[in-house]
């Protein structure tokens, strides 16, 4: 079986998840890696719209900046931010968003924000940029992150965007128009949610234990019935991603 | 009566204390040198408005410049923190006002279009509206359901930098337009600085790219390489390395006030900085040509 | 799977009896030929929406393939009065629901944005919101005073005629844009018509002339003259000497008759019509080029 | 003194009204003539806009439709029409709108939408187009009419566009950005609104009477104090007119 670095697992296991044909709202980083892995294997006709107005980029260089100028030259299109937050987002022309955070909580909430109080803030984070947005709205959304208990905690100190709030019901009851998270991808598994909204452990990744899982999660973790494992890397997989997509490791270096 | 005016000019004449400014650009375009001219001229009190704040504002907030930042994201584009700024907001010496994305560029839309406040769909997060009294709610006549709205935003100014406009101000932009229209309309005066003046009949040439008319224009400022460490599309590359750079400066108040001492304080305009930046610069950043096609729109 | 069709495939496809069609176009790019096509398919009971009806809704009326018309402005533009219309507006046989212009196009924008409403400034003119209930007022929470909202406006089908796409639909246009993308993006489907498919490089050397992305297009229709007598900026002129004829045609149920038998089901298609036009005709609406400026996107 | 015909006199007294600077929303026929004649005398930096998206359009050729592609080539800039509404009229970018209508009352309300009950028309007529929006956010408003009984009623059928409502008072009450019509040009002379907003006669052409325009008004017109009487065609207006800007007399030639 092939060596590969976490970076490397996340972003293959996150490329599965897409579909062929999807409309994909992502950041720089691994998203954008596991969208063009998923556009050199099994999804070639996937769209790729950035935040900053570039619809279907064609980037001759590995983008370093979510407004870096290669997205732009080659693009199919571009446009302004309220026309890509509102015809595409908000209109409900987005398939997949991904997003990230500090921390995401039991029913996928997520807190970009702030740890501690928003007044008085211990560490001020970023803040949601896109993600409230795209939580909401995207039809499904994809959490790509390191498995670690500080990173996943029963409650988040502040809901920057809507996982399934309390309950699922809770969502529904909301009306937005987004399906909300329906993965999130670690480097111990896969966790997605149950009937009630709860992130609740589908899949394993090679080597690693529910054990593994357990210990890292903030919260009582629920293992599916039917835990899955996920299919180790490929060469192809990996040959793409090391060879093509980020050959100076910017982002796929291990040890984040 | 010209409207074109040096840099400096432009700032003494249209920046005052307190103002409300509107730094425009998303990662592109976005107008440095400005940021520096008004560190220069010692501006205080600023309130300073971006969707992401970026290093013009980190570097603003650490000259002293303001007293407020409203934005959607504060982060160091593809490398990490903005740890100016994070840091006055930590020790309680910057206020702040906060919004999504969507949000900001919400009020934008609103205050471009001359409206008091724009709709958007709820996202049900909660929290930042919780936190930011600015969000309100109003009631969809026509389903009954909840909309979240925000308040116009209305800057004194706003700073567009553009790739080419004419001696009255007509600015076509391309490459990624972020909210450098919006800006540039719901603004109270609009500074444009630009890579190039070029005639009237270049921007004749092509009507839809003129997304900034003249006559909203206040000053039109020729500044070559203003943008830089951010970039101008077709014109030079961002400056990556800088932006890490950045990132170590910010980790101490020293490094700090000896970046501004020696690239701000320590120049008199954009041309000293860029010939300061030295040759190996100029050609890590050059930019081969990739030109557009061409469109007839015939003569009739 | 290609999105290229005929024409009459995509009208028979896409077009049914009752749907609610935006055939856009503000002057410019209306797309005739569709409005043929859709004649000559004989779908009936439609609801056809459009800021300016203009000709085209005229002789689809005429044709008996509406039930209702939603518009801001009923006229013959520059020439006087849309005499079809307005004579079955005044018979009581049609339904028609109607707006400002600003209204009609806010209605776009909310479907477009995906918004439930848009608000607009009150005009304080009054009659036209006492007798459209859609118009409705919400409360503005900052001021306290009313704005004006209209709902969304979702065609079922929206008709958008472009200059040049490439297989994908991904479509640029340039001269008067009107509510061309707004109309896309409000719809539900979207067939767009094109003087040109180019090849995808053409679309890519510019990407922010792109205005409708392929992936929300459903049809493409190559139809070289499809908007005449009305016109494609840079490709011919406006006809119009035909706009004055017509309300001379349109007089008279005779003449209208006849004009729909020669010109409408006596043509099998766009191609047969635009060459029993004759050389005349086209030698008058030919267009001597006049070229926009390139601009350079960079090769990064 | 010149021989000239009423569309000569309408388009020129219409001209003098504009300044130097101004940013016009016009339409095609007088109004188009009245700008491009201020332009070629006392206002050569006057804008004008067009509300199907054209800035500071320079036509070469006499436009004979509001889209007329000949603004469209050379403009400096061209946009959609929700902007041209949103960030210009509504915005507060136009100094100037030029209206029309089939009915103009004592108050310069305007119909152009329906003679008789609007559900039951006797004459449909275009309807509002933009000039709902025209009068109540442009700073000025100028209406080009002939003069005619019918064409001024007490009040109108159908309010398509705000005068001064009922009163001067009722408009400042409505909190309109814009200050309404200033000026009626007619063919017999110039009506403007007084401090109550009503329409009074304040200048007659060379020729005209208070008659005249007393007998074509459908209310009881009032006469300014200090009537004035408008300076005659000049020949230099006429032949700008004449011979640059309507050389086939498509807009210009008398009996309307």
């Amino acid at each position: 079986m092939a060596e590969y670095t976490s970076p490397e697992l996340l972003t293959i296991n996150a490329a599965r998840l897409l579909r062929d044909g999807d409309v994909v709202f992502v950041g720089v980083g691994l998203p954008n890696l596991a969208c063009n892995l998923a556009r050199r294997t099994h999804a070639p006709n996937l769209v790729m719209i950035y935040e900053a107005g570039i619809i279907g980029a064609q980037p001759a260089r590995l983008p370093l900046s979510i407004g870096d100028p290669t997205l732009v030259s080659g693009a199919l299109s571009v446009c302004g931010m309220y026309d890509i937050f509102a015809l595409y987002l908000q209109r409900g022309n987005v398939d997949v968003g991904f997003l990230g955070g500090a921390q995401i909580d039991r029913f996928g909430n997520i807190n970009a924000t702030v740890i501690g109080e928003y007044d008085h803030p211990k560490v001020r984070l970023p803040g949601s940029g896109g993600s409230m947005e795209i939580a909401a709205w995207a039809n499904r959304c994809y959490i790509i992150t390191p498995h670690q208990k500080r990173r996943f905690p029963e409650k988040v100190d502040f809901r920057t965007s809507a996982g399934f709030l309390s309950h699922r019901k809770e969502r529904e009851e909301a009306h937005l128009r987004g399906g909300g998270p329906q993965a999130v991808v670690t480097d111990i598994g896969i966790l997605q949610p149950d009937t009630n909204g709860e992130l609740i452990l589908t899949a394993l990744h090679p080597n690693k234990t529910v054990e593994d899982a357990k210990a890292n999660t903030g919260w009582g973790l629920r293992i599916a019935s039917n835990l899955e494992f996920t299919e180790p890397p490929t060469e192809r997989e990996l040959t793409i991603l090391r060879d093509e997509l980020d050959p100076q490791r910017i982002y796929l270096k291990g040890g984040e | 009566m010209s409207k074109v005016y040096s840099l400096s000019e432009a700032i003494a004449k249209f920046v005052k204390d307190g103002d409300l400014i509107y730094a425009a650009g998303f990662t592109h375009l976005i107008p440095f040198a400005a940021g520096h001219e008004i560190i220069r001229q010692r501006r205080r009190d600023l309130i300073l408005a971006r969707a992401t704040p970026d290093l013009i504002y980190d570097q603003m907030v650490a000259a002293g410049c303001a007293r407020k930042v409203i934005f959607s994201y504060m982060g160091n584009p593809g490398v990490g923190s903005l740890r100016i700024v994070r840091a006055e907001i930590e020790a309680g010496n910057l206020e702040w006002e906060e919004y999504s994305h969507f949000g900001m560029i919400s009020r934008l839309q609103a205050g471009a279009t001359g409206l008091p406040f724009m709709p958007m769909n709820p996202t049900a997060a909660g929290d930042l509206e919780r936190v930011n009294s600015k969000y309100r709610q109003v009631i969809d006549p026509y389903s009954g359901e909840p909309v979240v709205v925000v308040p116009a935003l209305k800057p004194d100014v706003a700073i567009v930098h553009v790739q080419r406009c004419d001696a009255d101000g007509n600015s076509q932009i391309w490459g990624i337009i972020g909210e450098q229209k919006e800006a540039a309309f719901a603004a109270e005066k609009v500074i444009v600085t630009t890579e190039e003046i070029v005639d009237e009949n270049v921007i004749r040439s092509d009507p839809n790219r003129t997304l900034i008319p003249g006559f909203i224009v206040d000053a039109i400022c020729h500044v070559p390489y203003c943008a830089h460490p951010s970039y101008t599309q077709g014109y030079y590359d961002r400056d990556n390395a800088f932006y890490l750079q950045w990132d170590e400066i910010s980790k101490n108040r020293e490094s700090v006030k000896n970046y501004l001492d020696e690239w701000v304080y320590g120049v008199r305009d954009r041309q000293e900085y860029w010939e300061k930046l030295g040759e190996e610069v100029h050609n890590r950043l050059k930019v081969t040509p990739r030109l557009s096609e061409v469109v007839n729109y015939g003569s009739y």
